[in-house]
């Protein structure tokens, strides 16, 4: 459904990603996995149009889309939980939720404000309270419940669980596995390798902004040593 | 070489119509000559101040230096005036003001080569200060913005009214008056005289009538407060008041028959103020001495332009020692035109070739 | 009594007043984070568009739709054409641009009308004052605008925080990619709403041509003082904005009404008097700034 | 950015600084090409604006303080050297105490301290508030002074004071246009030389620091408050020293100084030139004077096409007028190598 | 009087109905990490913010090397010795990362009212920023304006420019948060270094990091602290498992 080959982008005059190519089926849950700066933001905001692509190609269930923008993108059925959270600071809890939330694909089992606060009873508790006061862990949650709120076909997730205590983490991956289990393809950045090797269907590695591995899990066991240099064991 | 009048006036703004009046008067005492004045060719360069001393003293600059410029006129305020006028004057140049003119430089501060062709500031409301104490009023409220133009007019009003006076003072900016409605109805005075100039005006006349004033509670006016633009845009809210003038439309002489002739006819139904008026004065008075002397000939210039030998359109003009006007003052009273929108109609003479207080400071 | 009355009113009436200017402010810059020095000019554009179709048509009715729509039209305009543009710059590029913009609409108004103030009237009907209570006039034109006033304080209130709308504009404000990655088009969006506040403006501009003078800077004229509502109000917040019409509105009335009055009976009168009008006069400004230097954010801060 | 660019840059700069000393010692020679005697006095303005306008910039650019209210500082400026002409003709002492002075030497120095001392009333009260707040405070301050000039009946109300005499300085004849203009000069260049000294200083790092982000710099343990208000004094004091110019200058001192507009326009100067950078106060004031007296001159509708220049530049150009230069110069040098 | 150089003593914060910090005593001694650890929303920032004076407690005290701090503001409390580095980045983003480093010696240096001096001819301030970068992720990046840093090299600055300040004490805020697998390790080893010499209060939501680094261990729920010991003893704490800690197997 998601298709990126040899995309480059830049920020200004200093280019990040040089050849960036990955590949993501109906129903996958792919990862992208790296050090820190080398590009894997990056390639997630160029995919939902936030940086223009230099170079290369991103479509999105067969569509070109390089050049769309943000929301044009967003409505084919992109869904972003952001790096750094982003809630809106200025609205509560629940209008964060509900300012864009839509189930534009028509879904049948949409996301729904009561389902999202089942998820994160934190979040209902605080559901009066400006975002920009909450803790650093529940603007995470917020963001992850805001994302699930526009029913997207295809879900990403940069760093999601930063920040979240371990519990909530673990709530995380279940629902994930959950939304797995349901068809829902996944773009997952996070740092807690060992989840991802459990539930990712296949990996991407960059560096230094250029695609330099790919595979399943097994290939990831069986390539250790090279997956260690680049993203540490 | 045509000689060059130099004209520092405000064109843009919400006082942009006075300085419009000034160029546009100016003009018309050209054209009366076809373009000349005194039988000498003039051109006449016009530049906008946008109301900011600065920027009138830049524009005097280039006309006195540069442009070798000795005859300038135009400017409307009094703070542009103080800016521009000392220079100019320094400079050996002459400024003959065809409407501000701030007791500063009526007084100690009186130059030469400085003449006023309008009156000096105070006078305008001093004649209605008079004109209410004819009136027989004893008792009045005096409204003004808290600034200096305000306090000179309730000071001008208070110097020739001689009865009591209930002061108040409103805001530069104000554009709501209800508040001081009610003070006045509940002062319940017999006479209201306020003075705001501009768009203020306008809004506390409406705000009189629409509070139920008008008509309850006689208000007189100095001049700026009921200039033929204003009472265009006042509407029916302006019938009835009194005001006083130094010269209105209808006046009976030759002058100014010809003068407000050739404004409608260049000008069709655009209101006519006094601004043009002294203005046309001030080209009429050029006129005059240019037919004597030549500019380049300072002292004799100044010599022809003291004799104010010229047919005023207020009639009865002269200079005073300070080179300031002595005129005569009439009241005038507002009343509904042949269209139904308000005019002005001159009544009685008030005060008979007056001059101003500062006349007597001034040392030339 | 009754004088301390009708100056209550009349200091309600002047708040509701303020608040009606402040309006179509409170949404652009309140709200959606621009620095707009051409409201004043959105009012003027208002006001001369309606007075010209309530004198072509004789009836000042007629006049408020054009108002309206003209407003809007213009509003849709700037922003489609120069504010769009500036909303990921720096805030002082939006005082620059709109400050040209001021300039430009005050010469196309020279240019297209002239130079002198027009004329507008008080409706038929509302122009004679009526009795409130006994012995105190109204002019009931003035009741006119403070019903528009509560109706445009109750119809923003509701669009700002009842419906998704409000909710986008402001998370906007603070984060306008994001909103764009969540699949909302937030340039249609901010067009609207910018279209929306120069129509309050403009609609601001109309009411007020009766009582006071339609004429070239008239939104200069008002433009400070509707800044200080929104920022005493507290940015962003319409009750705040509402409430800082009108403590505002009433406070200025009652010092210019009983200020110098009050201080004649502790000191002498022309000290009295001068210390008084130069309190008074100083009004708003005077106000504004004790209210943020006890609350530094203003009366209601955003989202409180 | 390489070693040698940087070197090419400053070499650049030193080049650029030795032309325009040139060019500016050599103006009242030239003011025959560049349009007569009005252009000495139009560059006059221009050195008094761009005090001021730096001075703003120093707050607004490297301090992140939007300050809506430095008419205020300018105006005081002015009316110092005003009212101690106006005691000194009077021979009568300044509340009672003060004589009056017309040299240059003491009444630029008093408009300094004054208005350094109002800045320090005005900074310490407004800068309890931040953001839009504090444009409006320091509106709201400076609006308070304005009208308390403006009804200061005793030194002419809103009418201002005239100031028959430019100050005396050194005994050299100040009525002479070149004379006045290599004294504004002088202090123009040394204003300029202090500018930089204060902006390349460890307290002009600090206050680029303040804008950016104040509760990193609290953590760092500077008290924003602290540095803040020192800043804007020093740019209060700045402004102080353009209106007594600028009063010397126009033999003039009235409330249109301190009128909002004024805070407005020389903010516009800022803008245009380039926030937050060393020389676009300058270009920005040239610009705008020259723009508003040029086209003045041309038509009665200049404002129409002042608005239109000014829009232009905003969305035309990221950075304002400086920039536009700036990537005009490396275009140039790239050109070349 | 303990010889802690931090002490909390029954400190409380309220945010309208809520008590986000209720009744908290603790102490950090020399020598020692002391970790935080407890839900989101627990009130571990609430306790850090009003520990560096951010937030104003609405009981309780708080000392810093034996000096009442709990009425002063932050500026006077980092003279004092507090370090302290945020959750969410809080840099100067136009400046460079040397350059963000720089002003953090040149606050501990002194002389910043000096309008006379030429900042880059303080030679010791740009010495010293270089020093700490040496050896680190960043060392490449040293002339890249924070703007234009990842994430998680946003993160490694945090620390970096804690460090320059040369604190008494350090409160860390999630200094893991951000950072790649492979930097939380090394930040780990780099912080066990740190550790050495300087005392800290750390929060910190990966175990692994917690584990590894902490002498001692709080644990903050609902503002108040259930349970302090050492590793193991939280790590067996039921409570504690049941509150926070989940299935660990989730874990790696
Ligand atoms: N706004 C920006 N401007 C300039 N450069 C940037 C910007 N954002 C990121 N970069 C640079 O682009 C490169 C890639 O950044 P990116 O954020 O994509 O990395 P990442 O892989 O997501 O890292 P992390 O794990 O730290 O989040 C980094 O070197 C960073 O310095
Ligand atoms: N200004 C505020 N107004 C209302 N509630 C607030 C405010 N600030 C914080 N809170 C609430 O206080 C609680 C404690 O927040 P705090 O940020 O201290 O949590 P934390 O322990 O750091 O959590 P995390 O691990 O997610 O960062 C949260 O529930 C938060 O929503
Ligand atoms: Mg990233
Ligand atoms: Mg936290």
């Amino acid at each position: 459904m998601l298709n990126v080959s040899g995309l480059s982008a830049a920020y200004g005059a200093s280019q990040v990603l040089f050849d960036v190519s990955l590949d993501i089926r109906e129903g996958e849950v792919v990862t992208l996995l790296g050090r820190n700066g080398m590009g894997k933001t990056t390639t997630v905001r160029s995919i939902m149009g936030l940086v223009a692509p230099k170079g290369g190609g991103v479509q999105f269930e067969g569509q070109p889309v390089a050049g769309l923008s943000p929301e044009r993108i967003a409505r084919m059925g992109a869904g972003l939980v952001p790096e750094g959270r982003q809630v809106f600071a200025t609205l509560t809890v629940r209008e964060n939720l509900v300012a864009t939330a839509s189930n534009r694909l028509k879904r049948n089992d949409p996301w729904t404000l009561q389902k999202v606060y089942d998820l994160f009873p934190r979040l209902g508790e605080r559901a009066g309270q400006m975002a920009g006061t909450l803790s650093g862990g529940e603007q995470q949650m917020l963001a992850v419940g805001r994302a699930l709120m526009t029913n997207p076909r295809l879900l990403i997730l940069d760093e999601a669980t930063e920040g979240l205590a371990p519990v909530i983490r673990t709530e995380i991956w279940h629902v994930i596995e959950r939304l797995k289990a349901q068809g829902q393809s996944i773009l997952l950045i996070d740092k807690n390798l060992g989840v991802l090797k459990r539930l990712a269907d296949r990996h991407y590695i960059i560096e230094k902004g250029r695609t330099v591995w790919s595979g399943t899990g097994a290939d990831l066991e069986r390539d250790a040593a090279t997956v260690q240099g680049y993203v540490g064991l | 070489d045509p000689v060059k009048i130099g004209m520092i006036t405000t064109l843009s703004g919400p006082a942009g119509y006075i300085g419009e009046q000034i160029r546009d008067g100016f003009q018309l005492a050209m054209d009366r000559e076809g373009g000349k004045l005194g039988g000498k060719e003039v051109e006449l360069i016009v530049e906008d101040d946008a109301l900011n001393p600065g920027n009138g003293r830049q524009i005097a600059e280039k006309f006195v230096n540069d442009m070798d410029i000795k005859l300038l006129t135009g400017i409307v305020f009094s703070n542009v005036a103080g800016a521009v006028v000392p220079d100019v004057v320094d400079n050996g140049a002459f400024y003959l003001s065809p409407n501000a003119a701030p007791s500063g430089l009526a007084g100690k501060g009186c130059n030469e080569n400085y003449f006023t062709i309008a009156w000096q500031n105070d006078s305008l409301h001093e004649a209605t200060g008079a004109a209410a104490k004819a009136l027989g009023y004893k008792k009045a409220v005096a409204l003004a913005p808290n600034y200096q133009a305000g306090k000179d007019a309730i000071a001008g009003f208070k110097r020739m009214f001689g009865g009591e006076v209930e002061e108040i003072f409103t805001q530069l900016d104000q554009t709501d008056f209800a508040s001081e409605m009610a003070r006045i109805r509940a002062a319940n005075p017999e006479v209201v005289f306020q003075f705001h100039p501009g768009g203020i005006g306008i809004a506390f006349l409406k705000q009189y009538q629409q509070a139920g004033l008008l008509g309850a509670i006689p208000m007189v006016l100095s001049e700026p407060s009921i200039d033929g633009v204003i009472l265009n845009a006042v509407g029916d809210a302006a019938i009835g008041l009194t005001g006083t003038s130094h010269w209105g439309a209808d006046f009976d002489n030759e002058a100014s028959k010809e003068f407000v002739a050739a404004w409608t006819g260049k000008f069709g139904d655009r209101p006519l103020t006094y601004y043009a008026q002294q203005s046309y004065d001030t080209g009429l008075l050029i006129a005059s001495a240019l037919a004597k002397a030549d500019v380049e000939d300072a002292d004799a210039f100044r010599e022809a332009l003291r004799a104010a030998d010229f047919a005023s359109t207020r009639g009865n003009f002269a200079f005073g020692p300070n080179q300031h006007p002595v005129q005569d003052w009439y009241m005038v009273e507002v009343t509904a035109g042949p269209d139904g929108k308000p005019v002005t109609v001159t009544k009685d003479k008030i005060i008979e070739s007056y001059g101003d207080i500062y006349a007597a400071e001034c040392k030339m | 009594m009754i004088l301390i009355l009708e100056q209550l009113l009349n200091g309600l009436q002047y708040g509701v007043m303020l608040f009606l200017m402040a309006a179509g402010l409170t949404l652009i810059f309140g709200i959606m984070g621009v620095i707009n020095l051409a409201h004043g000019s959105l009012f003027m554009v208002g006001a001369y568009a309606g007075t010209m179709a309530a004198a072509a048509t004789g009836s000042f009715w007629l006049g408020i739709p054009v108002a309206l729509v003209t407003a809007a039209v213009v509003g849709f305009a700037i922003e489609a054409l120069v504010i769009r543009r500036l909303y990921a710059r720096d805030h002082l590029d939006q005082v620059l641009a709109t400050f040209a913009l001021i300039l430009l609409f005050n010469q196309a108004i020279t240019w297209g009308i002239g130079r002198q103030p027009v004329f507008i009237a008080i409706p038929e009907g509302l122009a004679a004052p009526v009795e409130l209570l006994p012995g105190l006039f109204y002019p009931p034109y003035r009741l006119v605008i403070i019903a528009a006033g509560l109706l445009v304080a109750f119809g923003l209130y509701l669009l700002i925080n009842r419906t998704r709308i409000g909710m986008l504009v402001r998370a906007g404000a603070t984060n306008r990619d994001m909103v764009r990655a969540l699949g909302v088009d937030i340039r249609l969006l901010y067009t609207i709403v910018f279209g929306l506040g120069a129509l309050l403006a403009g609609f601001a501009g109309y009411m007020a041509g009766p009582i006071s003078a339609v004429q070239v800077g008239m939104g200069e004229q008002i433009l400070l003082a509707t800044f200080v509502v929104v920022v005493v109000g507290g940015v962003g917040s319409i009750k705040g904005a509402f409430v800082a019409g009108i403590v505002l509105g009433v406070i200025d009335t009652m010092l210019r009404a009983f200020l110098p009055g009050i201080l004649r009976s502790v000191m002498p009168a022309s000290e009295a008097d001068a210390l008084g009008i130069g309190i008074a006069s100083m009004g708003i400004y005077l106000l504004m700034a004790l209210v943020l230097l006890v609350r530094p954010k203003g009366l209601f801060a955003a989202g409180g | 950015m390489s070693t040698q660019s940087q070197e090419m840059k400053s070499l650049g700069v030193k080049i650029a600084v030795a032309l325009a000393a040139a060019v500016l010692l050599a103006v009242p020679f030239l003011t025959d090409f560049i349009g007569g005697n009005s252009a000495l006095s139009l560059i006059t303005r221009i050195l008094i604006y761009s005090i001021a306008a730096a001075s703003l910039n120093f707050v607004l650019g490297y301090g992140g303080m939007v300050s809506l209210g430095h008419a205020a500082f300018f105006g005081i400026g002015g009316y110092v050297v005003g009212l101690m002409f106006v005691h000194y003709t009077d021979e009568t002492p300044l509340l009672g105490f003060i004589p009056g002075s017309n040299q240059l030497m003491v009444t630029i120095p008093a408009a300094i301290l004054v208005s350094g001392l109002l800045a320090f009333i005005i900074g310490a009260l407004s800068l309890r508030t931040g953001g839009v707040q504090f444009i409006m405070i320091t509106l709201a301050f400076a609006q308070m002074i304005f009208f308390f000039f403006v009804s200061l009946k005793a030194y002419g109300g809103e009418d201002g004071i005239i100031i028959r005499r430019t100050n005396e300085f050194l005994g050299l004849n100040m009525r002479d246009r070149m004379t006045l203009y290599y004294v504004v000069l002088g202090f123009w260049v040394l204003f300029m030389l202090a500018l930089w000294r204060v902006i390349h200083s460890s307290f002009g790092t600090v206050l680029r620091g303040m804008r950016q982000n104040e509760r990193r710099m609290a953590a760092l343990g500077f008290a924003p408050y602290r540095y803040k208000l020192y800043a804007f004094v020093l740019s209060g004091m700045g402004c102080g020293l353009a209106g007594a110019l600028m009063a010397n200058f126009l033999r003039f001192a009235s409330p249109d100084m301190l009128h909002w507009t004024k805070s407005a326009a020389v903010m516009t100067m800022v803008i245009l030139g380039g926030v937050g950078s060393f020389f676009g106060p300058l270009l920005g004031t040239a610009a705008y004077l020259v723009l508003e007296t040029e086209l003045a001159a041309l038509t009665e509708y200049w404002q129409f096409w002042l608005g239109l220049i000014l829009m232009a530049v905003v969305l035309g150009t990221k950075g304002g007028l400086n920039a536009l230069v700036a990537r005009g110069v490396a275009l140039i040098f790239r050109g070349r190598t | 009087m303990s010889n802690a150089i931090l002490e909390v003593k029954g400190l409380v914060k309220r945010f309208g109905g809520l008590t986000a910090t209720d009744s908290v005593t603790l102490d950090v001694r020399p020598g020692e990490v002391h970790a935080l650890i407890g839900p989101n929303g627990a009130g571990k920032s609430t306790l850090i913010n009003q520990l560096c004076g951010e937030l104003a407690p609405d009981e309780g005290q708080v000392f810093l090397a034996g000096t009442e701090v709990t009425a002063m503001d932050v500026p006077a409390r980092v003279a004092l010795g507090l370090g302290r580095t945020f959750q969410i980045t809080n840099l100067l983003n136009d400046m460079t990362v040397r350059e963000n480093i720089a002003m953090a010696v040149q606050a501990r240096a002194g002389h910043n009212f000096r309008i006379w001096d030429v900042v880059r001819r303080r030679r010791k301030l740009w010495s010293e920023a270089e020093a700490l970068l040496d050896g680190t992720p960043l060392e490449h990046r040293a002339h890249v304006p924070v703007a234009g840093l990842s994430h998680g090299e946003k993160k490694q600055l945090e620390l970096l420019v804690a460090l320059a300040r040369k604190p008494q004490i350090l409160l860390l805020d999630e200094p893991m948060a951000g950072l790649g697998h492979a930097e939380s390790q090394e930040m780990v080893i780099r912080l066990r270094d740190v550790a050495q010499t300087m005392p800290m209060l750390l929060v910190e939501h990966d175990m692994e990091a917690v584990f590894a680094l902490a002498t001692r261990i709080s644990v903050l729920v609902y503002g108040r602290i259930i349970a302090t010991g050492t590793v193991d003893e939280i790590r067996t704490n039921a409570e504690v498992r049941e509150a926070y800690l989940g299935a660990e197997d989730e874990l790696c």
